[in-house]
């Protein structure tokens, strides 16, 4: 049996999470194999449909990272999406699907030994959970 | 089929070699590639003369560069944007080092990775449309709102520039609060008044403001009730702050002041002592941080007048604080002036007792500043005047004046800045500046660098004529619309408006009034900062963003369908 | 004449009049009437029949009524405008006063959400000023509401409401009576009193607008029977007032229920005292016991007599 | 405008259990703009719905369609193509919209995903309140342009009941005494007399909800 390497969707704000990534690489530090960065311009452009289709697309994980609150560049954004990530948390509950899929992690431009460590934890965490169950069998 | 152009970028050595081969083996498997380069340094300006010629030669349309993070490409895609017979958005940054080489554990995956960005930005740009760049005329016309000494000193600022300004104030005259404080002010108003290029009108308000950055248009109510429009590419916020005391008990009476009219009555004193009521005023206690702990105006402002007091006026002056806060520039000499001369200066912990003795106010207090003095507490001082400090807080129409600008406040009810640390004169709003106390109170020699920011910032903008801008903004489907206001009350910037189609003949009634018909949602696309908020939220999904759809955010996922 | 009952004739006399209160079981036991209403027996001149009081489902108010009749007690049955359209009004009404009753309370009732059918759909077809001018319609026109259909037979009704002078907004509380007044209202209950200022605050605008002179004022009070109850009435009962120099008599006091009967006494005696208060109205919530011994303390026993 | 909310996922799942293809409907005018069932919502749920459905072993195709406005008859007809082909339909229009739908198509079955709440307007963006019930006569000219029978819990037309306490209703405390408002706002326009006089009891019975069926004919505007 291979192993299961679960795959993460990472939504990145560019004031935050991506160069955090970037910052990652420069530091090299190993990232986990499946993960997809998506770069926004704001946490706030992440619409809500976005987080709930990459779980039915079979994304084991979804994380945002996001500016610290407080400290959006666009004021609002990063709230914005934590309304919606609670609205696709209760989309997940009635389908059966565990929270801890979904997660937002608050980083600073500077931060990116944290979003390596993040990521780390989120894949063994997901892997304790097993393989998203919606994912359609191929 | 779009032509797609690969830039390898080698990062001077740190993409290696045999990695550079494969992947240049692996574009080629994209038939939209026409042609890949490599260069050492993409970001040398022989190099985007270079590349300059490979488009001309190769007839490529389309560029994506492999290569480091796109954040260190941004300043030579500014160049490249203008060098190019490019449009900008037909770019796109494959980061193979930071995102493939760097953070993979070995060269099997490094390459897994870079392949799928690489594909990613092939994607990008090939599902990208030109995104045109417009440009605004901007007239040198500028609205400040406040005539006091931060309107003032940008009023001169801009009409030395050749910069047309209104100021509106809403007293019947110029200068403010600090009309009492500063001599020289006198002069400046009347070089204002003077200044051809400058047109004040006092006991005016702001009514409404309609349009954006370049085109404001705001209406205003003069004293006889009368209205003007006024146009104007940019407008200042500086309408100060607003201090006020509750008068209660002891400190109703006559001999204890405010440290503003205290300013009042040092400007009305003439020859060599101070006179109250026909008799010399021979002891001052100034009592401090009684409301304001953390402001550092009435400090100042304490040890300003305190000089005056002790050297011209003849007077013994008294200083009780909790902190002496002299952090602005000069002020630590100015406070070891006015110990030269004489000024005491307490520390207290407990609030000080007043009490009336004859006449007089008698002011009771517990010393525990450590310097070494002849009065230990408990100390009493019999004086002929109390100055007391003041709250401050923001002017009364601030709420109504943020409506009417669409601009925020802050939790203290002050206007709020962009970005504390980094745009700190900007409000919200493009084209809206905010300087001086209207911020939070502050002091008036910082202020007034407050003001020459606001100058200098309005000045490069208008200097050009234009403000050019590229419509990769959010942008209203007005079919889509349902017209649930969602968006105008979201976009961090004011930057979305409902828009009246007057002529959009929609209902059979004749509109006897054309303005009250609404029609759609629209972004100003110059004010527009295409954070994609408003993109996200629209229960319609009638907004986009052109240069980051849906369909590339999916395909930024790599999920499949 | 409206009705000739016995709180009728006292009021009409200008006796200081007297009324308590009961709550009907909640279920059909006929003994829980029985032992409340010898509770009462004596001690008031009618007893208030509540109609599924705090929206909890009890013995109607109708057929307690006729059974606290034949117990030898005068009914006031309270009827509310929450679970009777005017059909069901009007028709109760029919079969109430052919049973005796001669003493009716209209009232809107305790919203339905705080009983125990929170899942009821509420009528308020009418309201209780609509209620109070409905039967003053079928009593004085002898038509139905809005009708000009005769009704076989006489309503003779003695008609009440209720008036909150704690509740807000209080310029407002006697304008409303008057408005009671006007649409055919006889006498008044007040809700229970602690606030004494307030309720004076009030009569006084009563008076101003001769409200007094046009029906009978009987003000309500309550024991306390604890300060715990006086601490939960005042924060938790919307419309109840109770200054906190009351609940601290009744808090520090060693004995608090008869600190409560004290206090109970002693507002009543100073109620009588206002030009205007015709009665009082004491609502001993589940301690009817008490009525007893405040009436007694109070000064108001024998209750009088008044010839048929 | 009319609010609705949308129905728990579970019930919606329970309706839509014996299908395997359907079409979710939206519309475009009054569930868009209290995001209950606009396009942004219409593809949510259908996401959703697809997951669940895909975890329960059960998979379901779901076509997705945002009329502009349910409730008028055209529009529903512009569903027909597919309609056809589809085993059910979820509607997350509002009750109208439901129903509309209904008459147009009588052998699908037409399942509702929202429940619709009231009339009503918004506060702040996200939070609404019922203003009107639809009672079939207005008495707004007499109370000051506050609605008594949508806004007071008891639907009162003499003034306030005894559960008016600082301007709060007691039924729920973060609700305005609508009573009490209309007492302001007739104070601040100089016509408290309006709350002296007695408005007599209504006509439920003819001309609401309790007269049966609703219906409303404009002859001059029949084709």
């Amino acid at each position: 049996m291979t192993e299961f390497n679960p795959k993460i969707v990472a939504f990145c704000c560019d004031q935050s999470g991506y160069p955090a990534a970037d910052m990652a690489g420069a530091l090299k530090r190993k990232l986990p194999k499946e993960v997809e960065i998506v770069r926004v311009p704001c946490a706030g452009r992440i619409e809500t449909i976005y987080l709930i289709k990459a779980l039915e697309r079979g994304a084991d994980g979804v994380l945002i990272f996001a500016c610290y609150e407080d400290n959006c560049q666009f004021l609002r954004g990063n709230l914005r999406v934590k309304g919606r990530l609670s609205y696709a948390h209760r989309m997940m509950e009635r389908v059966g699907l565990e929270k801890e899929r979904l997660e937002i992690c608050h980083l600073a431009t500077n931060q990116g030994v944290r979003l390596a460590e993040i990521l780390h934890q989120k894949v063994e965490q997901l892997k304790k959970l097993g393989p998203n169950p919606v994912r359609q069998k191929k | 089929m779009p032509r797609i152009g690969i830039l390898i970028d080698t990062l001077q050595g740190s993409v290696p070699a045999s990695f550079q081969e494969k992947l240049s083996a692996y574009v080629k498997e994209f038939p939209e590639v026409i042609v890949c380069f490599k260069e050492d340094d993409l970001n040398s300006s022989d190099a985007i003369s270079r590349i300059n010629r490979y488009v001309e030669s190769e007839g490529f349309d389309r560029v994506v560069i492999l290569g480091g993070s796109p954040k260190d490409y941004e300043i030579s895609f500014q160049k490249l944007k203008l060098s190019l017979p490019l449009n900008p958005y037909l770019f796109s940054v494959a980061n193979i080092r930071e995102q493939a080489l760097w953070i993979s554990s070995d060269e099997e995956m490094a390459l897994e990775r870079a392949k799928i960005i690489i594909s990613k930005a092939i994607h990008t740009v090939n599902s990208t449309k030109p995104i045109p760049t417009q440009s605004l005329t901007l007239n040198p016309e500028v609205l400040i709102l406040g005539g006091g000494l931060i309107g003032i000193s940008i009023a001169l600022d801009l009409a030395h520039a050749g910069i047309r300004v209104f100021i509106i104030e809403k007293e019947d005259r110029l200068g403010g609060k600090a009309q009492k404080v500063f001599k020289w002010l006198e002069e400046k108003i009347d070089e204002v008044e003077k200044n051809p290029k400058i047109t004040v009108l006092t006991q005016a308000r702001l009514k409404r403001v309609v349009g954006h950055l370049g085109r404001f248009e705001a209406t205003i109510e003069c004293p006889d009730r009368k209205e003007i429009t006024l146009a104007a590419s940019a407008m200042v916020v500086s309408t100060g702050y607003a201090s006020y005391r509750e008068r209660k008990g002891i400190y109703a009476h006559k001999r204890v002041v405010a440290i503003e009219e205290m300013e009042k009555i040092m400007a009305e004193a003439s020859g060599p002592s101070l006179l109250k009521e026909g008799k010399k005023i021979e002891m001052v206690t100034y009592l401090l941080d009684e409301v304001n702990e953390d402001i550092k105006i009435d400090s100042i402002s304490a040890i300003r007048q305190s000089l005056i007091l002790q050297d011209l006026l003849g007077c013994q002056v008294a200083v009780l604080c909790k902190d002496i806060k002299v952090s602005s520039n000069g002020m630590e000499r100015l406070y070891r002036r006015a110990r030269e001369k004489g000024v005491l200066f307490f520390k207290y912990d407990d609030p000080p007792r007043l009490s009336i003795v004859d006449g007089q106010i008698e002011v009771d207090l517990k010393d525990t500043s450590p310097i070494q003095k002849k009065e230990r507490w408990p100390v009493s001082i019999l004086s002929d005047l109390v100055v007391i400090g003041e709250s401050f807080g923001p002017i009364p129409e601030a709420e109504e004046l943020s409506k009417v600008l669409k601009i925020h406040l802050g939790p203290r009810g002050y206007f709020m800045e962009d970005n504390p640390q980094l745009l700190r004169v900007r409000s919200n709003r493009k084209g809206i500046f905010i300087a001086g106390a209207c911020r939070f109170p502050q002091e008036a020699s910082e202020a007034l660098i407050e003001a020459r920011a606001v100058s200098q910032e309005i000045i490069t903008l208008l200097s050009k004529g234009t403000y050019p801008y590229d419509l990769a903004v959010a942008e209203v489907d007005p079919k889509k619309c349902a017209l649930c206001y969602t968006c105008p009350r979201l976009c961090p910037h004011s930057a979305i408006t409902i828009e009246k189609y007057g002529d959009r003949n929609v209902y059979t009634t004749p509109m006897t009034n054309k303005e009250m018909k609404w029609g759609a949602a629209k972004v100003d696309p110059a004010s527009c900062y295409g954070c994609g908020i408003c993109v996200a939220e629209c229960p319609a999904k009638a907004i986009t963003l052109q240069h980051l759809t849906s369909e590339q955010i999916y395909a930024q996922m790599n999920l499949g369908e | 004449m409206k009705a000739g009952s016995n709180l009728e004739k006292i009021l009409e006399k200008g006796w200081f009049a007297v009324t308590g209160e009961l709550g009907p079981p909640k279920g059909n036991d006929v003994s829980v009437v029985k032992r409340k209403a010898e509770l009462l027996k004596g001690y008031v001149d009618a007893v208030n029949v509540t109609d599924n009081q705090t929206a909890i489902v009890r013995m109607s108010s109708i057929a307690t009524s006729s059974l606290l009749l034949q117990m030898g007690l005068e009914p006031v049955m309270q009827m509310t405008t929450r679970d009777r359209n005017r059909i069901a009004i009007q028709s109760d009404i029919f079969g109430a006063t052919a049973l005796g009753i001669k003493n009716i309370l209209c009232l809107t009732g305790d919203h339905h959400t705080f009983g125990n059918q929170v899942d009821a759909k509420n009528v308020h077809d009418l309201d209780s000023i609509q209620l109070i001018d409905c039967v003053r319609t079928m009593r004085d026109q002898g038509t139905l509401l809005g009708g000009e259909e005769k009704i076989e037979g006489e309503i003779r009704l003695f008609i009440g409401a209720a008036e909150n002078p704690f509740a807000d907004p209080f310029e407002y509380r006697a304008v409303r009576l008057g408005k009671k007044v006007a649409a055919g209202v006889n006498f008044i209950q007040t809700q229970c009193i602690y606030d004494m200022n307030r309720f004076k605050e009030w009569m006084k605008m009563v008076r101003d607008r001769g409200l007094h002179e046009k029906c009978h004022i009987l003000a309500g009070v309550t024991p306390l029977k604890s300060g715990g109850m006086a601490r939960y009435m005042a924060k938790n009962v919307s419309g109840i007032i109770i200054p906190e120099e009351i609940i601290d008599r009744v808090v520090k006091a060693k004995k608090p229920a008869e600190e409560g009967i004290k206090i109970c006494v002693e507002q009543i005696q100073e109620l009588r005292e206002i030009e205007g208060v015709h009665g009082v109205h004491i609502m001993a919530i589940e301690w009817e016991q008490m009525t007893s011994k405040i009436t007694e303390m109070a000064g108001l026993l024998p209750r009088p007599k008044v010839d048929q | 405008m009319i609010k609705a909310e949308q129905k728990p996922m579970d019930e919606i799942l329970r309706y839509l259990n014996p299908y395997n293809k359907i079409l979710l409907s939206g519309c475009g005018a009054c569930v868009t703009v209290c995001h209950a069932g606009g396009e942004k919502e219409v593809e949510l749920l259908a996401s959703g719905l697809r997951m669940a459905r895909q975890k329960m072993g059960k998979r379901i195709e779901i076509l997705e369609a945002t009329p502009a406005r349910q409730c008028e008859p055209e529009f529903a007809i512009e569903l027909s193509e597919m309609i056809e082909k589809v085993e059910a339909v979820l509607s997350i229009a509002c009750g109208v919209g439901v129903q509309t739908l209904v008459r147009h198509f009588p052998k699908t079955p037409i399942f509702p995903g929202v429940n619709t709440t009231f009339l009503g307007e918004t506060l702040t963006h996200g939070v609404w309140e019922e203003r009107c019930q639809a009672c079939g006569n207005c008495v707004l000219e007499k109370t000051g342009g506050i609605c008594p029978i949508s806004r007071c819990a008891k639907q009162l037309l003499n003034g306030p009941c005894g559960g008016s306490s600082k301007g709060k209703c007691e039924i729920k405390k973060e609700a305005d005494c609508a009573w009490q408002l209309i007492y302001d706002r007739l104070k601040s326009l100089n016509q408290l007399y309006k709350m002296e006089e007695f408005i007599p009891a209504k006509r439920w019975g003819v001309e609401s909800r309790d007269s049966g069926l609703r219906r409303m004919i404009r002859e001059d505007l029949k084709i």
